[in-house]
């Protein structure tokens, strides 16, 4: 069946309900009759199915995430999420000095199967409703962070990261949902995949190959996946052919996929929706440049938001977001300098 | 102010003048959203737009009984309390549609509408972190001994988060210049009050600070008016903050396209029915400070002013990608 | 239980075997911290400690009136509450000296002691953030129909916190199987609870979240425990969370070598004439449930647990460097 | 006058407190007589000379932050402080919500000449009093960081930091304060200074050489640019010079001058104190694989604490935190391979 990706979350997470007594969910807005289903639809329904199992909680970002930390440590698979990813920020301390270090603090006793799901993107709403959060988690052990940019990852993905023993952060991109009715977004990108009947896990910590070539390692995820995928066309058009890695995970990272890549192509550009300081792409880079510089044919690239907040006038939105002819001419820039 | 000859009362110590400005804000503020929900609906304006619909009478009586140097702080739904501080409505308007005659140059969106040389702050759409700012912005007053007092507007909503635990608390301890009102609409978006607190007032919540509270009929602007200049004339005269609940209704969806289906019909007459523009009508004509050619005089000229403004934001520029980088730091340029 | 006769009533209900179990625990906790403190001044503890002297009563009292599926979260001062819910004291010591025989193997120390197969979450360090994570056990408990109670130990200072607001109103909202027990021992850190709280009684707080709320009195270990079994009783029976504060004082610097300089002679001493040790034995004595000779065996037992104990911790161990590795994930190894 | 850093930062205040009423401090536990001065004897004193500016907080860091912003936005210059870095976390949403971002939404109408300061470092108290938070502040757009290792820049900087019309936020370390009492640190490192009688600034976004090598770059900050000057002592004996480089600021970063060095060297160990996944570390790292490759004659090293929390364990710390022997150690196997 074809679906959305709000809808395959919908549809990892019922499942997910249906089998397992222990899975719930815990947000603000997510289960009202009338309402929304979250911010963005992903629960839409689920209420009336499992009553007691999609619990509406009051704008209490700290107590959502506490609550699930606390329910996963009895054993129970709560799916926690924020209704805008900037607002991970008021249950930072819940989730970097709690949730991800629990285990850790207890000798490895405590076992904490939660999920955290949290929407990013430039999406028109000003600086508090736009960041993209992943560098920030990024720099947290003991969390799992991953990122579906189409609906097959993301039922695959969250079903994963539900069945997962270890506290998972979902991050979902707001002009991917593809989400129905009052919900619709702006400027969504189809993301819509054929769902197989059958349940299907996709790995956490595993990137994928989105499509081959031998010039260029083209990496993002979320939103910027798609825009290196049409970058990528755009090239292929003018001969050079992109290696297009979608990270999917953003941690563990899958360096190893990306080594392959690179050693293959012999180039990199990294791709990020957020700012460039400190960020995803940092990482990345640092992790290509300390294994195998010797396979650089060129210097490694990194195109990202500026250093600043997200701006909310249209146009400077746009400039502020890193489209898919600014990556291509930054490709075409880095092809014939080496 | 129920009862009839209180309220006379009342409007004749507010002045037929002062008691008409708020009469004309409140229009101000329902034709201006009206016409922005159109053009939302449309497809004209970016971005996302909460409105404040039902709502007027709370930011009006609040706005009306401040003093020039007085600093508020909103919250995702700004608007309203915007035009009754007396921004420009195009400067409002032109930052809807992210221009750069906006009051934020474009820069901030419906979300962060301000100016803070009007005596508004940006507006946190982070909800419940506006309370702790306002709690400085009166700490910064009371720590250069000024007559001035810091308020700030946030929903039910925002009672529950732990910003405004912290917030309440540090005003009351301090004794800050501070009033902070809260809007209570009943629903923190789709969510009723009755299923996040268990409790019948927000106001209640003040005891756990030791500080003064008082509740308000948040669709009587004139009894919002008289309770707030209270509360401001204490927090004003070293008497300390105040938690002001105004008890109110949004008739606009939550935010975008929502169409309220989480709200029973007859919660919705039963507010409509009450409504706040409508009520402050009644009383002035009652107590004869408006006629009928009057009111339509201010009907006619208001809704001038929102052409005007939309006008303006139409055919204002864009601000120049360059902007992009402006206006982070003070002292140094983007880093790249 | 100011008055003789009730306090006779109470001890007879709670009959020999349980008071002198209580009595035993206080015993246990104040020979083990003060043994603690003399070791940590000598340089022999590694890292801080937060010492539990003066605040026995309140984990004794409430960890007694626990069953064996309850589970209790703690604090950075958390030895008492670990001795109380019954974790093995040399555990306790083992982990304080970072050993692999420790409650956490090590990796935990002072601050995070616990073992949830003994009903005791790792305590949580960051002041509030464990009434929010109580709240979730609670609400695992009501989820899966269990008869079970988490009870969240903090002190007046965490009452400032906005966990402590956004936790208790959750608890309260869904009803949950919660006891908050707020031991307020009138500071945080330095800092007297007149100079951050405006309010009396922390438990007044409870009224925002229309929870029930009581006050104990933390130097009495039965009064806590009457107090807390009420409240636990009432959380299993579906009767919802209750904020139950109780009166102490810290006898210890606040950490490590802390003098306490900021606290007044009278105080100090008020408090120690109430001293809870010597309450129980005078209380226990007077209704015959405690002999000099059995007090001198109680004594000298706890004496000896605590020199095992910490002959334990000095002879075990500690974990192979390999283990820094171990413990955070569950499903893969520690990405490099 | 020689000077610890706790007394540098409290000399640095006391001067703009005694020069600018607008400076105040907010803390919990800053200026109770008889108590502490913070967490870190840093305020000590100042209640008697500054009796309304020296504020104690409720423990409240939301509040402390929120309050710090607000009363900024409106000409104050307040310094909040946190006892422990990790609470920063508890008032994340403040710092990267609204201090970060507030200047920018006005369209660069309002000035938040504010200071935050957060002691960091693994120093025996386990996982929640030890977190080095410097690459979680390092996404954040809109803050400046900085990051003194000496008296003499805990000085200079602090009080840059002060006068700056910016958000400072000030890392501290509790091995380098050298406090006195009952507040004294064990395992402290000796990193006073002589500090001249005049008033002086270090510059916000400037790192600086500590000593000259030309066979590698070795950098760090805090703690860890001690450690690197015991291991290029150490090395030096051995025939390796190290150009060693203190970052002083970790944002802006002066890529500038560990250009210059590398260009020199040709080699770079980058060294964190905290685990290296989304570190400090890799912003260094893509810094220089983006931009100057080609002087590279060996890959780039980081070092630094493994992904995990930190342990509370002794030994285990001990093994957590690059030593100076396991820095050189790298280096040493660095040359050796190049
Ligand atoms: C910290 C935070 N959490 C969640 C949201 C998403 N959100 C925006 S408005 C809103 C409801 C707010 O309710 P209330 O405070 O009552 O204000 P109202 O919308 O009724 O004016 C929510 C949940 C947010 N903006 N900030
Ligand atoms: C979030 C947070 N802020 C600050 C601290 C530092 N700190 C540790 S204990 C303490 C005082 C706590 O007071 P209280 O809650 O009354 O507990 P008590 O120490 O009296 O048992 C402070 C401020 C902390 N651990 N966590
Ligand atoms: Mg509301
Ligand atoms: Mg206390």
């Amino acid at each position: 069946m074809r679906m959305s990706i709000a809808e395959g979350l919908r549809f990892a997470i019922d499942g997910c309900m249906a089998e397992d007594q222990s899975v719930f969910c815990l947000g603000e807005d997510i289960g009202v009759p009338g309402g929304f289903g979250g911010a963005f639809t992903v629960t839409l329904g689920l209420e009336s199915k499992y009553r007691d199992r999609i619990i509406d909680t009051p704008i209490s970002e700290a107590a959502i995430f506490g609550m699930a930390c606390g329910a996963a440590a009895m054993g129970m698979r709560p799916i926690a999420d924020v209704q805008y990813g900037d607002f991970l920020l008021c249950a930072a301390s819940q989730i970097v000095n709690q949730i991800a270090k629990l285990r850790y603090m207890s000798g490895g006793a405590i076992g904490l199967p939660l999920v955290m799901r949290a929407p990013v993107g430039v999406t028109g709403r000003g600086a508090q409703h736009s960041q993209n959060l992943e560098s920030f988690f990024l720099s947290c052990p003991g969390i799992k962070i991953v990122a579906p940019s189409t609906a097959y990852d993301a039922v695959g993905l969250m079903r994963a990261a539900i069945r997962d023993p270890d506290p998972v952060l979902v991050f979902e991109h707001k002009l991917l949902y593809g989400s129905k009715g009052a919900r619709t977004e702006k400027g969504t990108f189809d993301a819509s995949s054929e769902i197989p009947d059958e349940y299907f896990e996709v790995p956490i910590g595993r990137a994928q190959l989105l499509r081959r070539g031998d010039h260029v390692t083209l990496v993002g995820s979320l939103l910027m996946s798609h825009f290196n995928m049409l970058a990528a066309e755009e090239l292929a058009g003018e001969g050079i052919q992109c290696d297009v890695v979608d990270l999917r995970s953003i941690w563990p990272l899958d360096i190893e996929l990306l080594h392959e890549s690179v050693k293959k192509t012999g180039r990199i550009v990294i791709v990020e929706e957020g700012p460039k300081q400190g960020g995803v792409g940092a990482e990345i880079a640092s992790g290509i440049a300390e294994l195998i510089p010797d396979y650089l044919l060129a210097p490694i690239v990194r195109v990202a938001a500026p250093n600043t907040p997200a701006p909310f006038s249209p146009p400077l939105e746009r400039a502020y977001v890193p489209r898919p002819s600014a990556i291509a001419r930054r490709v075409r820039d880095l092809m014939s300098a080496s | 102010m129920s009862n009839g000859s209180e309220a006379a009362e009342v409007l004749e110590r507010i002045g037929a003048e002062r008691a008409l400005g708020m009469y004309t804000k409140l229009v101000e503020i329902r034709r201006f959203e009206e016409r922005i929900h159109f053009l939302f609906l449309e497809g004209n304006v970016p971005g996302t737009v909460h409105q404040y619909i039902g709502q007027e009478a709370c930011a009006v009586g609040v706005c009306s009984a401040l003093s020039e140097g007085d600093v508020i702080a909103s919250t995702h739904r700004p608007h309203g309390h915007a035009i009754a501080r007396g921004l420009p409505m195009r400067s409002i308007a032109a930052e809807l549609y992210g221009r750069a005659t906006g009051t934020a140059r474009g820069k901030g969106g419906s979300m962060h509408l301000g100016d803070l040389s009007k005596g508004m702050l940006p507006a946190i759409a982070t909800v419940g972190d506006n309370i702790p700012i306002v709690a400085g912005v009166a700490l910064a007053f009371r720590l250069r001994h000024e007559p001035r007092v810091a308020v700030s507007f946030f929903g039910d909503g925002a009672a529950n988060e732990g910003a405004f635990h912290e917030g309440l608390n540090c005003a009351a301890v301090y004794n800050l210049p501070a009033v902070f009102v809260c809007e209570n609409n009943l629903y923190g978006a789709s969510t009723s009050i009755q299923k996040v607190v268990k409790v019948e007032n927000i106001a209640d919540r003040a005891a756990s600070y030791g500080m003064r509270s008082d509740i308000g009929d948040g669709m009587d602007v004139f009894d919002v008016y008289e309770r707030a200049s209270n509360a401001i004339g204490a927090a004003r005269g070293n008497g300390g903050p105040t938690l002001l609940e105004l008890k109110t209704f949004r008739y606009s969806g939550h935010s975008r396209r929502d169409p309220n289906n989480y709200m029973a019909k007859e919660e919705k007459s039963y507010w409509k029915a009450r409504d706040p523009i409508a009520l402050c009508e009644a009383a002035l004509s009652k107590c004869g400070f408006l006629k009928p050619k009057l009111a339509a005089e201010i009907q006619a000229s208001v809704a001038k002013e929102v052409d005007e403004a939309i006008e303006f934001a139409l055919q204002s520029p864009f601000p120049e990608e360059q902007e992009l980088y402006d206006g982070l730091y003070t002292s140094i340029e983007v880093p790249r």
